[in-house]
């Protein structure tokens, strides 16, 4: 039987591990699927929360998360366009010009 | 007329503003008798008061003119106001008489100088505020004089401001009176803590009730003023300043350093005769300092070669004198000496002005002798000053003296022997100028020989004046033999109440017998007679006698020939371990502890700055991290809370 | 049939305009050939005026809307005003800045016009879905905005990092709504508000709460959630920099307020601890830092942390005064820190040319005009009266101290006399110091004077007549409490 | 709005009228500029005769006040007013304001019109601190004034360290001012809060009792910020700095008015708002007064520079008013007022004085000069008078001062004023032996042989104050007189309020607000009621 909990963890462990990959990985488009992974993990719990309060609300937001996430990675992926004519890489850990 | 008693200091400071604001185009013989009219003017209306006072009766002889309310704040209220009794009317004659002389004088000895101007302004100047300290009818006004003459001496001994030495002299002698006048001024707020005035008369007419006889604050009040006296008067330890004050032009070393400034102190003194009378022990210290200042300064006043520094101690010695009297309670006494002193010691002065503007400004008796057929007139005036001081009878000096000397072996026979010994040194060193300078044969270098000549009668006429004076002067003293005593009977009134504490406070003294007075004055004729001839036989008989001397004690002569090292002592002591340390406060303490501080905060923010700026990686990961820390901690404080 | 919830268009008009704005913007470029970027600045500009008087009503109103998704209140009207205020402005620096630049994006404004509807909804929304939304669309604008300039580096390193950051923080935020939705069963601020009004609170819940203020805490820049700001300010192009410094603040400040003070108003004691700390460390690190910078954008970027830390001061204080203080303080920095990015622009000359603060040596010799216009902006900057940046603090901080906050005042004094130095270095450089070559001279257009005018004139009377600007604020933060 | 003059709002605002005509001239021509400047410098200073003429001098509360709020809700106000303890000090500033532009006339010749503005900008802050009555007003004031000085300091000071002493000056004040700016926010709550009433109205606050502990804390936040205007003993060390750096007339204006602002501060604010921490506090205060007096003789002592010589007697001088100030007798108070004025003129004067050599020479270590009064006697006589008077010669008008606040203070602290007293031998010691190695001697220094004397232009600058140092010291009751009754009230004031405020703490109450039958407040009313 799976209950809300069973859920709620998993998407803390979904989310958890996006951090982990925004903050481990190097390659830009990893990172982009783990900032997805991240709001994709959250939109779980918040189907899961709506589906055991029985209120719609939460389902909606969902939708619109997706919206946002597909706008958001579109920009992404624009911009990561934008820094390899530039530099020739999207490895993060060279893109350090600006600092201090 | 007495109304009229503001007059006597405006002439002279209308005579500095005249020369000293418009005097530029004027002429020599102009700024000069500007300068000489008007202390004249002050003289004559001195003496019209002084007629106008006699009319009097002794007992109502004191009477003040307050002109306007000078300091109003609070519960002080200070006028601009004068006091006319004996006392300061005498002052106020001996300065401005003294003075116009010295003046007239002046005009023929400062000729072509090129600040002929400035110095007439000054000493006008000069004169105007010794009018005000000695007429003021109140301790601050007098303070404003004490500190206006001390201006006037700094300026005009520093005339020749040139010369290094004479700056040098001039600051010194500002600073050591500024010294005195700490104490003064101190004095001056305890006197105003107990009365809660100024003016002479509440003070001194309530003095009695207020302060307990002998007590703790009163002899605080008179040792602190007695500082301020020791300042401007040189005594002992304040004296240094005054034989480098002689680095002025000799007029000024006659009127400011011999015959009126310095005895400001005696007249401080013998105006809080009350006070000092109520203190006994003020009175010994008075006594003490001014005998043991009598001594001390004739000591280094016989091995000394500089005309005008023999003269200079020997002031500080007379002045010691003048203290001694008032601190056997003979404030009378005191002031007679005062006036006296003023005559023979501004003659004296003179006199050597005019050998050194013979001599081409040579001061050094070793290379004088035998000027006494050159310089007639200078010799007798010279040796007429030197009999008043050494006190033969009759000149004006024996009186005085006698006078003091009697009164001190009243008190105690220590000061008496002080007074004696340092009689017999007086006339010692007095006479040795005198021989060494007129007398003996020649050491005058050929140059400044081949153009000596006597002085123009602008000077020699004031000379005669004053020599006049120095022979009569002291008759007004005639002692008590006959009874009539004019001077003291003039000025006593002024002291009564004083004398009355002292008398009242110690065991009476039975009046002595004419037989010992006689037989004092005797000795003290023998002393100066004693004192002649052994200078006589020193420089006259075997000349080559004083360097055995110096042989027998070379030590001793060393120590008392550079004056005992006291100047060096105190450059030591005082003068250089503060500037010492204050260097060290500046660079050590101010720039480096203080200002290093205040730095050195900035530098630490600095510092901060730049370690929190590396924070900021460029990584996208670290920013993340950051984040996720963040988070952590707020989320855990909120769990954990 | 479905019931449709009565709409009332009329409250986001404002709103509307803008964003046909935009959208006309966008079109009318694809047709124009040249200056294309001129006619987008233009309507940008129209739109804004016509948006201005729209947002007038608002003032009296105080209504939810769209079956309480949107709030139409005094509030709104506030922050609206702010908000077309700094994108005005923003356009007027801008179209010199493209000129200059050799660029003819009619995108550009577009983007600004709809990074602005995003502001608007983000301070009218009083729903977490609306706030959420409104927060994305600002965002995204914003990291288009930053990356816009084709050939610079550093220009798409920032918008990359402003991206994923700004993406790892929505995260975190959404993450909270989420837990706040499953522990209330509301995303309402009304109805968040009931739920914490009834005392028990779930940790589920304050879990949320803290999440959405890290969220919030990110746009802001408050340390530790700053480290994106000076990187990303400094690749953004100098107009944009400006407009994030302020729009995006005071926007970002609005929906802080509102779900903080309206919702959480009754667990203020427990966020109030946090913020606290967050308005020490900020206004400490955005101080100190600026002080070693040696480019002034990334100066201004640390000091634009440091004055975070004084708003946060005011939302720690809270109550309506330390409220009214930070809409207050707003007003004045979005006119001065503007201002000032508009000199920075000029002085950038050919983009971000001259950027160093050793680039403003000489130039109160140069233009004296100008060099007093910074340096009042700069005063301004650095609390000293009689500009409106003395009056902000001095509210902030007589609010804490109202509410007994002394240390933290304390602090803030300390800190913001440092930050004298940073300012006042810039004022020596430009009165003190003498270049060692001649620059060429600076071009103005009339955009950019009327920008300059319009900002120097607003620091300064609202700097001497502060009183109906004070009142508007204290009016507008009462539906919050 | 009681008697609507405006005279005060005048005086403070006409230098801004000033501004104003300034901006529309053209900089290439300086002449204008200056005349301009001069002209308005003047109208403003004849405006304050006006004000001197309308004061009444037998009133102890403040006089033509003006009252318009300003930010209602927070009840402050835009309120004036002056009483003796201020008018001269307002005098004083007008006075000098056409002298410095005078004396600016050839020294600053680049950035006129840049200078004249902050000259004006200077005037109006500094005045402005002088005659507000609000808290807050004043604060502003006192701000404002700091960028002027700031420029006046980095941009026409000497290039050598000019830029350090300036962000030095800026900082130091700022640090004290702020943490002021703290104190007087919570003073205003705690007032507020107690009484109901939040006004920033400085004669209302002085009827509010502030418990002791508090006062404390309140005293101290302002007595930091105040000491380091004055500066106080350890606080000074920007002051050398700032004066050595400054152009001419930046020392002066900063040594005789900025620097008078600090201990106004304390008469006006520090000590009336807070009785009893000023009186407790009083045995610190008069004791770093002491160090101060005598520190700053020693250390001007060993000064090679001679405008250095000059700041750190600054130092020492303003010891003596502190002193005075503290004593909280009436001569040590009045003294201490007096002080400000002489310290005022005379050192400014000694600025000038320096300047005049160093427009000439540009140098101003001692050692490059000696034996000038011989190419310069008009010089050397004014150089000779101003020392004095700054040594306090009787007759002249340091002496009335330091003679009052020493004084004054003897019944109280007897053992500092005897430590005061000796700063008078120092003082003598420092500056004789800076004007002998300046002036006597003779000329070794081949550049001094052919200095042309003082011009019509300088003599001008000079003369005025020469009066005034004279007119101070044969006939000082023109000043005393004024300040008389405000004094008294003000020390009467203090002294009831501390008692009142020992008497509620002792009965257990707490900051209760409470009208003061003599505190000024009650007396303007009686005023009011005459007018």
């Amino acid at each position: 039987m799976v209950t809300l909990e069973h859920y709620l963890v998993l998407s803390a462990l979904l989310f958890s591990l996006g951090m982990v990959g925004v903050m481990f990985r190097r390659n830009l488009i990893v990172i982009l699927m783990s900032l997805e992974l991240m709001l994709n993990a959250v939109n779980l719990s918040f189907v899961a929360f709506s589906r055991y309060l029985g209120s719609i609300e939460g389902q909606i937001f969902v939708l619109f998360v997706m919206v946002v996430a597909a706008a958001e990675v579109a920009v992404g992926l624009a911009i990561a366009v934008a820094v390899f004519r530039q530099r020739g890489t999207i490895n993060v850990n060279d893109i350090s010009l600006l600092k201090w | 007329m007495i109304e009229l008693v503001w007059l006597i200091p405006i002439f002279p400071l209308i005579g500095f503003l005249i020369n000293g604001l418009l005097g530029r185009r004027f002429s020599e013989k102009t700024i000069g008798w500007i300068g000489a009219g008007a202390v004249g003017a002050s003289f004559v209306v001195a003496v019209s008061i002084f007629f106008e006072l006699l009319k009097l009766a002794p007992g109502s002889r004191s009477v003040q003119k307050i002109m306007y309310s000078w300091i109003w704040s609070g519960d002080l209220n200070v006028p601009i106001g004068f006091l006319v009794d004996p006392l300061s009317v005498i002052m106020i004659m001996v300065v401005s008489g003294v003075g116009c002389i010295i003046h007239i004088y002046s005009i023929g000895y400062m000729h072509g100088e090129i600040g002929f101007r400035r110095y007439f302004s000054y000493l006008n100047l000069f004169v105007f505020n010794m009018l005000i300290l000695v007429s003021a009818n109140n301790f601050l006004l007098m303070f404003v004089g004490w500190e206006g003459v001390g201006l006037c001496s700094y300026l005009l001994i520093g005339y020749y401001y040139e010369k290094k030495s004479a700056s040098d002299a001039g600051k010194k002698a500002f600073v050591v009176n500024r010294i005195g006048d700490f104490g003064f001024l101190l004095g001056m707020f305890l006197i105003f803590t107990v009365f809660g005035t100024f003016s002479y008369v509440d003070v001194f007419s309530v003095a009695p009730e207020k302060l307990t006889q002998g007590g703790v604050l009163v002899t605080l009040i008179t040792l602190l003023l007695f500082v301020g006296a020791t300042g401007k008067s040189a005594q002992i330890p304040l004296y240094t300043w005054l034989p480098d004050a002689m680095e002025g032009p000799t007029p000024v070393s006659a009127l400011i350093h011999a015959a009126t400034m310095v005895t400001a102190g005696v007249y401080m003194v013998a105006r809080c005769s009350v006070l000092f009378a109520m203190a006994p022990t003020s009175m010994t210290v008075v006594a003490v300092i001014g005998g043991a200042t009598a001594l001390f300064a004739a000591t280094i006043g016989m091995t000394q070669f500089d005309i005008k520094r023999v003269l200079a101690y020997s002031t500080i010695s007379q002045l010691g004198y003048m203290f001694m009297a008032c601190g056997v309670g003979a404030f009378a006494s005191g002031i007679f000496h005062l006036m006296t002193h003023a005559f023979f010691k501004a003659l004296l002065f003179m006199a050597a002005g005019s050998v050194m503007h013979a001599m081409s400004g040579e001061l050094d008796m070793r290379k004088m002798g035998d000027l006494r057929k050159k310089l007639p007139y200078t010799h007798w005036t010279y040796l007429f000053g030197t009999l008043a001081i050494a006190g033969i009878f009759p000149f004006a000096g024996f009186f005085s003296k006698d006078e003091i000397l009697f009164y001190s072996l009243q008190k105690h026979l220590g000061f008496w022997i002080l007074g004696a010994v340092a009689a017999i040194m007086t006339s010692f060193y007095m006479f040795r100028s005198v021989f060494m300078t007129f007398y003996g044969k020649s050491r005058v270098e050929h140059d400044v020989a081949h153009h000596l000549h006597e002085s123009p009668p602008l000077m020699t006429v004031p000379l005669m004046i004053l020599a006049f004076l120095s022979l009569v002067g002291g008759l007004v003293g005639i002692p008590i033999i006959q009874g009539g005593h004019v001077f003291g009977d003039f000025i006593g009134p002024v002291f009564a109440p004083a004398k009355a504490i002292i008398d009242h406070g110690a065991h009476h003294a039975e009046h002595p017998s004419v037989a010992v007075e006689v037989i004092l004055m005797a000795i003290s004729v023998g002393i100066a007679i004693f004192g002649l001839l052994v200078a006589r036989f020193m420089y006259i008989t075997s000349p080559e006698s004083p360097d055995r001397v110096i042989e027998r004690m070379p030590g001793l002569h060393k120590l008392v020939y550079n004056k005992y090292w006291i100047d060096e002592l105190y450059d030591l002591l005082f003068v250089n371990s503060i500037v010492e340390f204050s260097r060290l406060l500046w660079k050590k303490f101010d720039e480096t502890v203080i200002d290093g501080a205040v730095n050195g905060v900035a530098t630490v923010v600095q510092a901060f700055g730049s370690v929190l700026r590396l924070l900021q990686t460029g990584f996208v990961k670290d920013y993340a991290l950051s984040i996720l820390v963040g988070a952590i901690v707020v989320i855990s404080y909120l769990v954990l809370r | 049939m479905i019931p449709v919830p009565e709409v009332n268009l009329g409250g986001v008009l404002p709103a509307l305009i803008i964003s046909v704005a935009g959208l006309l913007a966008m079109l009318l470029g694809l047709f124009v050939r040249k200056g294309a970027s001129t006619v987008g600045a233009v309507i940008g500009l129209v739109g804004v005026l016509l948006a201005l008087m729209a947002n007038a009503p608002l003032r009296l109103m105080n209504t939810p809307a769209f079956s309480g998704m949107i709030a139409l209140d005094t509030y709104t009207w506030f922050f609206n005003l702010l908000i077309l205020a700094s994108v005005g402005l923003t356009i007027l620096i801008s179209m010199k800045y493209l000129v200059d630049m050799g660029l003819d994006l009619y995108e550009y404004f577009a983007i600004l016009l709809f990074a602005a509807v995003g502001m608007m909804f983000m301070v009218s929304g009083i729903h977490l879905l609306v706030i959420f939304v409104g927060l994305e669309t600002l965002s995204i604008a914003v990291y288009v905005l930053t990356g816009v300039l084709p050939r610079s580096a550093k220009s798409s390193e920032a918008s990359l990092k402003y991206l994923l950051l700004g993406a790892f923080s929505s995260g975190l935020f959404l993450y909270g709504a989420a837990l706040l939705f499953g522990a209330t069963g509301s995303l309402s601020l009304a109805g968040l508000a009931k739920y914490f009004q009834s005392g028990s609170v779930s940790l589920m819940a304050l879990v949320g709460m803290g999440l959405l203020l890290v969220g919030f805490s990110f746009k802001v820049a408050a340390v530790p959630f700053h480290m994106w700001t000076p990187d990303v300010y400094d690749g953004a192009p100098s107009p944009i920099t400006g407009f994030m410094s302020v729009g995006v603040k005071a926007a970002a400040f609005a929906a802080f307020l509102r779900v903080f003070f309206e919702c959480f108003g009754s667990a203020q004691v427990t966020w109030s601890h946090i913020l606290w700390v967050l308005a020490a460390l900020t206004m400490i690190l955005g101080n100190l830092a600026a002080i070693v910078q040696t480019n002034i954008k990334r100066m201004l970027a640390y000091s634009s942390i440091a004055h975070a830390g004084y708003i946060l001061v005011g939302m720690v204080a809270g109550k309506e005064g330390g409220a009214a203080g930070i809409l207050y303080y707003l007003l004045a920095y979005i006119f001065t820190n503007l201002g000032a990015f508009a000199v920075v622009t000029i002085v950038g000359r050919k983009g971000e040319a001259n950027v160093n603060i050793d680039d403003y040596r000489g130039l109160a010799k140069a233009h004296p005009a100008l060099a007093l216009v910074m340096s009042i902006f700069l005063f301004s900057l650095a609390g000293i009266p009689p500009t409106a940046g003395f009056v902000g603090k001095f509210t902030i901080f007589s609010a804490a101290i109202n509410s007994g906050y002394i240390w933290l005042v304390i602090i803030g004094v300390l800190t913001s006399a440092a930050s004298v130095f940073y300012y006042f270095r810039v004022v020596m450089k430009m009165y003190m110091e003498a270049p060692e070559v001649e620059p060429e001279k600076l071009l103005f257009s009339p955009s950019m004077t009327l920008a300059l005018t319009l900002t120097v004139m607003v620091v300064l009377y609202i700097g001497i007549f502060p009183t109906t600007y004070l009142n508007l604020a204290t009016e507008s933060v009462k539906t919050l409490f | 709005m009681e008697n609507v003059s405006c005279y005060l709002s005048l005086i403070t605002f006409v230098p801004l009228l000033g501004v104003l005509v300034v901006l529309f001239i053209n900089r290439e021509c300086p002449e204008t500029l200056r005349w301009v400047t001069l002209v308005c410098m003047l109208i403003d200073f004849v405006l304050s005769l006006f004000v001197y003429f309308g004061f009444d001098p037998s009133i102890p509360s403040m006089q033509f006040v003006e009252n318009h709020s300003w930010i209602q809700e927070w009840g402050i106000s835009y309120k004036l007013g002056i009483d003796g303890i201020s008018l001269f000090l307002v005098l004083l500033a007008t006075f000098l304001g056409p002298i410095l532009v005078l004396a600016s006339w050839k020294d600053i010749i680049h950035r006129v019109k840049e200078f004249m503005i902050c000259l004006l900008f200077l005037q109006v802050g500094m005045i402005g601190v002088f005659v507000s009555l609000d808290l807050f007003l004043f604060y502003v004031f006192w701000e404002i004034m700091l960028i002027p000085m700031y420029l006046l300091i980095g941009v026409w000071g000497n290039p050598a360290r000019k830029l350090y002493a300036a962000i030095k000056f800026v900082l130091y004040t700022i640090v004290g001012s702020l943490l002021m700016l703290v104190a007087i926010l919570v003073l205003y709550f705690m007032a507020g809060k107690s009484s109901g009433v939040y006004t920033f109205d400085l004669l209302k606050l002085y009827e509010f009792a502030v418990p002791i502990q508090a006062q404390f804390w309140l005293f101290l936040a302002f007595f930091l910020a105040f000491a380091i205007k004055v500066p106080m003993f350890p606080f000074h060390t920007w002051l050398p700095d700032a004066h050595t750096e400054a152009p001419t007339v930046g020392s002066v204006v900063l040594a005789a008015v900025l620097l008078k602002m600090g201990t106004y501060g304390f008469i006006r604010f520090a000590i009336p708002l807070f009785p009893n921490a000023a009186v407790d506090a009083a045995w610190w205060v008069c004791l770093l007064a002491v160090i101060g007096i005598i520190y700053g003789a020693w250390v001007a002592m060993v000064q090679v520079d001679v405008k250095r010589l000059v700041a750190f007697s600054s130092v020492s001088h303003l010891g003596f008013v502190m002193l005075g100030m503290f004593a909280l007798t009436s001569q040590g108070v009045e003294g201490s007022i007096l002080q400000m004025i002489n310290h005022g003129l005379s050192t400014g004067a000694l600025f000038l004085i320096v300047g005049m050599i160093y427009e000439r020479r540009h140098t101003r270590l001692i050692a490059e000069f000696g034996g000038l009064s011989k190419v310069m006697p008009i010089f050397a006589v004014f150089f000779m008078v101003f020392t004095l008077s700054s040594i306090g010669l009787p007759g002249l008008n340091g002496f009335i001062g330091e003679f009052l606040i020493l004084l004054g203070s003897f019944k109280v602290f007897t053992w500092y004023t005897v430590f005061a007293a000796s700063g008078v031998i120092f003082a003598a010691v420092y500056m004789l032996w800076m004007f002998q190695r300046v002036m006597f001697g003779e000329i070794t220094n081949p550049k001094n042989l052919n200095l042309k004397d003082l011009d019509v232009r300088e003599i001008a600058v000079l003369v005025p104050i020469l009066i005034f140092v004279v007119w101070i010291g044969i006939y000082p009751n023109t000043f005393l007189r004024p300040m008389e009754p405000s004094v008294k009230n003000f020390i009467q004031h203090v002294e009831k309020k501390r008692a009142k405020i020992i008497a509620l703490e002792d009965e257990g109450k707490q900051t209760l607000p409470y009208v003061d039958k003599i505190s000024l407040v009650s007396s303007v009313t009686e005023v009011r009621a005459e007018r």
